[in-house]
């Protein structure tokens, strides 16, 4: 088993199930557990020079450029919303980090399996901006793009992708593809589901290479994290399940990267799954649907607000000159205009079929939908013959 | 007399059955503080405190099945669903327990709750945010299932579902919450579970609908006696589940004409039970086949097509002219 | 040819398709060196190893939601609940994502698997062992649901499951599994799904039925035939949804009269969507109400009441005289 | 927070969840967790006095005898079911201590709460031998007895019946009982379904008064232990939690309880929610429909039979001078004349009510079931005219 040479991750050793009388002494703890934590790149900027990965600079302002433009992009949605021209929207300003430096950890075959605050990967992985707009605008034609056979849409029904993971990591296996993995994302509130308990067990026993991605950011709406668990950390689950499992500063896109990373190496080496918890804080609304005034402390904003993953990152490629001003009124303005763009693309979008949904309901269809199609049809017609 | 829209009556009804009854406690995700994402459960977390009204950890069959626990124990917990389209999650719990113990206790134990869950389309929302499979619960022995269509009937069937003695399924139409206000009386109300209601009396079809439906559908019936001088009974079947047998079949046996309109697929759905209903009970009376205006068998579009999807006036109008012209 | 028993032939497709293909696996609770619960899965796990015949862990969800992750990455999974009593706790994941997934993704994504449970009463099991609840996954879009009533059929309809680009739930009657046996040729044998089958042409009364009813059904028609000399249709439905509604339209068409059999709960059942298919399109020809033999809206008593409880020969020959002497 | 003075069980204390940069040292793990696990009387019935929980000898005897009561029944329903007198028996032969053991620690007002493998706890909270056999046989009848109000009925649906535990422990403490707790039952296998998961986050977010106590005899059916899980104890699951968990010899029942005992002691305190993982043995087959050759290696059976629970037990009041072969010989004598007079009963029981399934799928009748029982009678009486 090849482990990456620094990494922060580890299997504990196990012993077999206790079968008394060969019992260990019952005055001190027979097994112990322990978590633990990562930070490389604090709120300033300041790096903790021991435990930096090795990322080439390129990848290091390849990481940084993707976190911009996902808060850009969270941004224009956003007005978008408020102007009426899109539907409900989740926003992901805050959670940069976390999905931006997980997937940089990423290598192309490997799987993207998440929810809908991983704007910043899913972009990494692909997928056009002007998706999102369509998706959210209630178009399913934004749940898929050429390239995006690895990338999953997004799993509304919480925790419910844990399972997809790992199960794409046992065919991954079987078919022989043993150094490709997956990445499957979820929040603090998903842990609580039983599906999510489910996959971390099937992946344990199964040994598959699945790296879990927690984005714990404190609330499942308006759920604080206490009332969602009654844990500490949200890493100590992994110990049910003999699983390592590390809590990392979510705000810290190297932390994130480092530890997917290790987690990754572990899993092409045949060393099983893993639980990352990266504590981070969802900065805006859950939804545009959402009030967050009516159950958030104002003050925790503030204070997360100096932890913010792309401020420090920011600082710390300044720090390395591998960024300035000027790169980054051109990042601004690229973004932008790729935005504009797809924003343009999305709204002249007029391809739509109407009757499409009788065309996925199977592979191979059948009298009784083409029957109702029909009907559909002819309906439609009479009704824009009414005027 | 208060004018109140869907979320009002209801959360009035809860407000109500608590300050009445101590064992009604409330629990979902988002209940309290928040007072739910449709703040049905708005003010209740105030007035009555964490431990009645519970914020629970994002866990459909844990709400559920901590729900049947509490209503063994003799509390009447109203559980939330945030949505009918993540309700399936407890379904386990549901048919296996909620529904069963009474029988498998012969009546030592029982499940007095209410699992309620906004359902239905026409509010531009996400994937499993938009569909009507009321069919799927209805399908369970054991569990009754209601769907109020308006404020009125929303606050006294909620409130007779918290008072019944077996676990209720209410399901309530989501783009009907604020669609409008009805008069409600101050004086608490409570409506018998299991009967439909004739909104007006006719000869010449009936008309049956229920929940979000029932609005196209009323202006549907009134465009179609203006336009065609034709006298239609309209139900309203308010419990979908156990049916009511009689109303449909008397109403049928007079007029011998029905139209059926749901927003549900069309296949194994309420609508076909009511025509199995009336084939059982008064398929002689028939002059026209029964009408259905239904969702179809596809998954629920997004909300960019259900526009195109969803039924609507104009096509229970249509409905409504075919069967009587048959 | 061979003589085979229904657990025997299901347990010779699966043998076939995991030669035949080898992305074809299988998984659940017991099925690997137990063979299944059933032994529908005997040998499979020596023949083919571990890695493609897996016992999991004690989670349906788990089962099913990890299946749904082989599929769409390239595998054929077949799953295996134990009991269809407990494969409620899967629901959501077949609702929300098996069923979905090709549309979400307008094909992009595909979830071709399986999912095999036995169901029904009749083998004096224990409460969740007996129940017949097709219609909670026929009403279902994006997801077919078959049900075999024989050796033969089993055989071949489940290979055709197999090697369908979508979520298949293939359930077994368990009381017909060691009941008879019927001759199953050497070489592979696929059936189209979405098909009924008459099993014989008849001119009087169309009877259709499926699953474990099929042979209390059959000995009723055969006694009806001779008692009475009358001439029956039978069809056998094999699949429940999407339904057939060419075979069933067009027999009624022909005989005007019908009746169906089936054990599950009567209402909202597929005994009501038949019936609601003949209105919507041969309701004109119905000379009789149709006339249904089926379970009752009661939780499916323990078994010593199954007796009693379950449709049988006897009732089926009275509903047959009934409607043809209507 | 009261709690018993020699307890095995301790919360550990909760730290804030982390927020950087108030972070702990990297270098060290940040969390350490901790199982412990307790064998009081050994396989040879020695005890370990250093943890001779208090109780008394009467307690001792009873405990005893229901033990031996709970196997005599085992024996003789599955001869019962050997000659076809009954349909399909779970069987509970080894699972004594672990019943019996944590039933002795419950008061009358507590909760049990479990499923088809806790005969013997079952019987010491009053159900009476006849309801297994008619349970067993196919009638309703068996799941309810006078004075079972809170004995729920089995829950055949695998772990299921946690979240009713924590829902009921919920209603105690709001009703004001706060003295009253709940015991659950559940076994391995049982501890991979999401509903157990859900009920021990539950639980531990509410600190309800529930202890979940599972068997772990090393199968569910045929799959072991370590195609169940990969953890190496069942109770290190509590840590996801931050609940207390404790690994016992599920086959000393002195220990099973003791765990039992503190953790209930805890939870009437306000103290919340424990897991005992109680190691044992299922020593014959699943349900007689199971045919345990096909799966388990024989030895297993020889080196369990060894760890008897009862066998040790026996010896251990022998050697307190609390029992003797006479009184053996008299209490398997007054056993078999209660369990025949428990057969005899049972067999001879005709007063079951055809339509009863009528009777109960609602407490207020509605028409269209009166119309199906109606025409049920109707078709019953033809049946019976027609011979
Ligand atoms: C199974 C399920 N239940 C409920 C919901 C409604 N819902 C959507 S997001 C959300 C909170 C999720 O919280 P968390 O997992 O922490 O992710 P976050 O939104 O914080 O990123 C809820 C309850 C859902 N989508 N799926
Ligand atoms: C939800 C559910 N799935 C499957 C089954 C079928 N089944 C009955 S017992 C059993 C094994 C249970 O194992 P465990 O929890 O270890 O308890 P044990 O039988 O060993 O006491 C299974 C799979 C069931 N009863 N419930
Ligand atoms: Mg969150
Ligand atoms: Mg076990």
């Amino acid at each position: 088993m090849k482990m990456s040479e620094h990494s922060t991750i580890g299997i504990s050793s196990k012993p077999k199930t206790k079968h008394w009388p060969d019992t260990c002494d019952s005055e001190a703890p027979c097994h112990t557990f322990s978590i633990s934590s990562l930070q490389i790149l604090d709120e300033h900027g300041n790096l903790d020079e021991s435990r930096m990965p090795d990322v080439s600079s390129e990848d290091l302002v390849k990481l940084y450029r993707a976190m911009v433009l996902a808060r850009l992009v969270d941004d224009r949605t956003l007005k978008l919303q408020r102007q009426g021209r899109i539907g409900t929207v989740p926003l992901c300003t805050g959670h940069e980090a976390v999905t931006c430096g997980a997937t940089l950890a990423m290598r192309d075959e490997d799987w993207f399996i998440g929810s809908y605050r991983d704007l910043g990967g899913r972009l990494m992985r692909g997928e056009p901006i002007e998706n999102g707009l369509l998706y959210y605008n209630g178009h399913e034609e934004g749940a898929v793009f050429p390239g995006g056979e690895r990338t999953l849409p997004i799993s509304i029904i919480i925790a419910a992708q844990c399972l997809h993971a790992v199960g794409v990591a046992y065919a991954m296996r079987m078919k022989g593809e043993t150094e490709t993995a997956v990445v499957c994302f979820l929040g603090d509130g998903g842990t609580s589901e039983g599906d999510f308990h489910e996959a971390m067990n099937f992946a344990s026993v199964w040994q598959v290479p699945v790296v879990f991605v927690v984005a714990n950011n404190q609330w499942a709406i308006s759920v604080p994290r206490e009332k969602q668990m009654h844990s500490r950390t949200i890493a100590q689950k992994a110990i049910a399940y003999d699983m390592p499992g590390i809590q990392v500063d979510g705000n810290d896109a190297l932390a994130v990267y480092k530890a997917t990373k290790d987690a990754l190496d572990l899993a092409r080496s045949g060393g099983g799954p893993t639980l990352i918890e990266a504590v981070t804080y969802r900065m805006l609304m859950h939804t545009t649907a959402d009030d967050p005034t009516r159950y958030q402390p104002p003050e925790d904003l503030e204070i997360w607000a100096k932890r913010d993953p792309i401020t420090r990152f920011r600082k710390f490629i300044e720090q390395k000159d591998l960024w300035d001003d000027e790169q980054q009124t051109d990042l601004e303005a690229q973004c932008k205009q790729k935005i504009e763009a797809a924003v343009a693309a999305f709204e002249s979008r007029t391809d739509f079929k109407v009757d499409s949904p009788f065309d996925h309901v199977f592979g191979t269809s059948h009298t009784r939908i083409e029957q109702q199609r029909a009907e559909f049809l002819d309906m439609l017609k009479k009704e824009s013959a009414d005027g | 007399m208060a004018k109140l829209n869907m979320v009002q009556a209801i959360n009035r009804a809860l407000d109500e059955e608590m300050a009445r009854d101590e064992n009604v406690i409330t629990l979902g995700q988002d209940v309290g503080l928040n007072g739910g994402v449709f703040r049905v459960t708005e003010g209740l977390h105030e007035k009555y405190g964490e431990e009645r009204v519970i914020d629970t950890p994002l866990a459909e069959s844990g709400i559920l099945g901590s729900s049947i626990g509490m209503a063994i124990a003799g509390l009447r917990p109203v559980a939330e669903m945030q949505f009918s389209g993540f309700s399936y999650l407890m379904f386990a719990q549901l048919e296996g327990h909620a529904s069963r113990m009474r029988s498998r206790t012969q009546g030592q134990h029982t499940v007095p709750l209410v699992v309620r869950m906004p359902y239905g389309g026409g509010v531009r929302a996400l994937e499993h945010h938009s569909e009507s499979h009321e069919a799927t619960y209805a399908h369970l022995p054991g569990v009754k299932v209601v769907i109020p269509s308006g404020p009125s009937n929303a606050r006294a069937l909620l409130a007779a579902a918290i008072r019944d003695p077996d676990p209720v399924v209410f399901m309530e139409p989501k783009c009907s919450y604020r669609a409008f206000r009805e008069d409600v009386p101050e004086e608490p109300q409570v409506m018998e579970i299991g009967k439909g209601q004739v909104v007006q009396e006719g000869a010449d079809v009936t008309v049956i609908s229920w929940g979000a439906m029932m609005r196209p559908t009323i202006k549907a019936v009134e465009a179609a006696q203006k336009d065609h001088g034709v006298s239609i009974e309209l139900i309203d079947l308010l419990t979908i589940s156990p049916m009511d047998t009689d109303k449909i079949v008397s109403s049928v046996k007079k007029t011998g004409r029905c139209v059926i309109v749901q927003e549900a697929p069309r296949s194994f759905s309420p609508s076909s039970e009511i025509i199995a209903t009336i084939n059982d009970h008064a398929l002689m009376y028939l002059e026209a086949p029964v009408k259905r205006v239904t969702g179809f068998d596809v998954v629920t579009p997004y909300f960019g097509k259900e526009q195109s999807y969803l039924p609507n006036e104009r096509r229970v109008r249509h409905a409504i002219e075919e069967t009587i012209g048959f």
